[in-house]
């Protein structure tokens, strides 16, 4: 029985419900056995942030998040995928991005979900600015070495491999 | 041709976006940047670690050897950050 | 700052929320960036399940879980984990099993979450067994190859390598 | 001791637990099989793919050469399924 791989993209400065989108990707659906998903926090690990602050490139940041699901369809027999994106202002420990992948398995759910966030990460046109809570003082976040070495794992073995 | 800046690039130019007359030797990415650093100590600035300024053409990743022929946008932006 | 990791591992016949263990992972914690999670759902891609049942060892499948939570601990720095996994009959389409992970970064986070699902499909005490729709036919669960497979990943490589 | 059985080991066998007399000669896990087997025509069905029968001590696994001293109960099951 072979399904559609069902997929939602969404960039908008509102929360979104994860419980809700996996509830919509499982039902009536009874060849899903996998669900996996992945929630982005915005962290405040020293208590200096007072706000993040995401800026984005309005209709590219669907295009690539569209391109990035598609190249992991192409990889992984999947059967729905979800990618949210915010932007905007957030506080710390508001949710920031999320990713949920439907599969028979659970190696295809988790790997696509895996690779989604790596490409999303060095891919997707979205900035982070921290406002620190102390001063006026704003710094536009660094791109993690740990980000773009992620990214190469997927290049080095075959389809679906890492 | 429409060029749009994003985070510090954006706030290093001082705009989000311009409509440029490109002469007619522009040809690819790296060429817009040197039109654009010729420009004004505003642009130099933006594009001083120039390895680190990615391009979209299109609203699609390219390399800075990327011809911009045919294309109605073009953005610069630093390494992303989202996720 | 260093912050225990806590770890709820649960084993019962009932239904659970995965968004409210999600939910309570990270209530006050700014310290979490990523949240990853795997739902486990009863396929019937043939239609021709009526029931799912799922024999456990009592005491041994909750030591057991604990084990794999504390050996995950181990490999990966988390900041919080939950197992879910039910017993009993269970009809196409319900939850079985759940397992959500919390740290700093999503490298963590997923990697965590496919360990444990890799060491729980293997070495936890459950075993299913299948009641078809057409006539009485019950059949055990074979255990897959891929399976097995799959633990191998985590022995050849390092701590927290695959 | 007391032996217990899940899955189709247990329904081979016809019940889900026993408390057993081992005798002395009986030390590890191989040799409880071993003496199971000889009781009679359902513990030799039950163990006949005997490589893929798994073994617990006091709900922890064990390769079939562990010895027994000690402990309480000894568990037999096919490989999990769970998940």
């Amino acid at each position: 029985m072979v399904e559609a791989c069902p997929i939602t993209i969404s960039v908008a400065p509102g929360d979104f419900d994860v419980a809700a989108d996996v509830a919509a990707l499982s039902k009536g659906r009874l060849d899903i056995g996998a669900i996996a998903s992945f929630v982005g926090l915005c962290r405040d690990e020293q208590g200096q942030l007072s706000a993040l602050e995401l800026e984005h490139y309005p209709g590219m940041a669907e295009a690539e998040l569209s391109r990035i699901a598609a190249d992991a369809t192409q990889r992984w027999p999947l059967m729905g995928i979800v990618i949210r994106h915010r932007y905007g202002v957030m506080q710390p420990g508001e949710r920031i991005v999320a990713v949920i992948c439907a599969a028979s398995h659970r190696g295809a759910a988790l790997a696509a979900t895996d690779f989604i966030m790596d490409f999303l990460k060095s891919r997707a046109p979205f900035w982070k600015k921290e406002h620190k809570s102390q001063g006026c003082a704003q710094d536009w976040v660094d791109a993690r070495e740990a980000d773009a070495a992620a990214l190469k794992r997927w290049h080095e073995g075959g389809v679906g491999q890492k | 041709m429409r060029i749009v800046y994003f985070a510090w690039v954006r706030e290093r130019i001082g705009r989000a976006e311009e409509e440029l007359d490109l002469p007619d030797a522009v040809r690819s990415v790296d060429d817009v940047i040197d039109f654009l650093v010729a420009r004004g100590e505003d642009y130099a600035h933006a594009f001083s670690a120039r390895k680190s300024i990615r391009a979209a053409l299109d609203k699609a990743h390219v390399h800075s050897t990327a011809l911009i022929a045919g294309a109605r946008e073009l953005a610069f932006f630093p390494p992303m950050t989202g996720g």
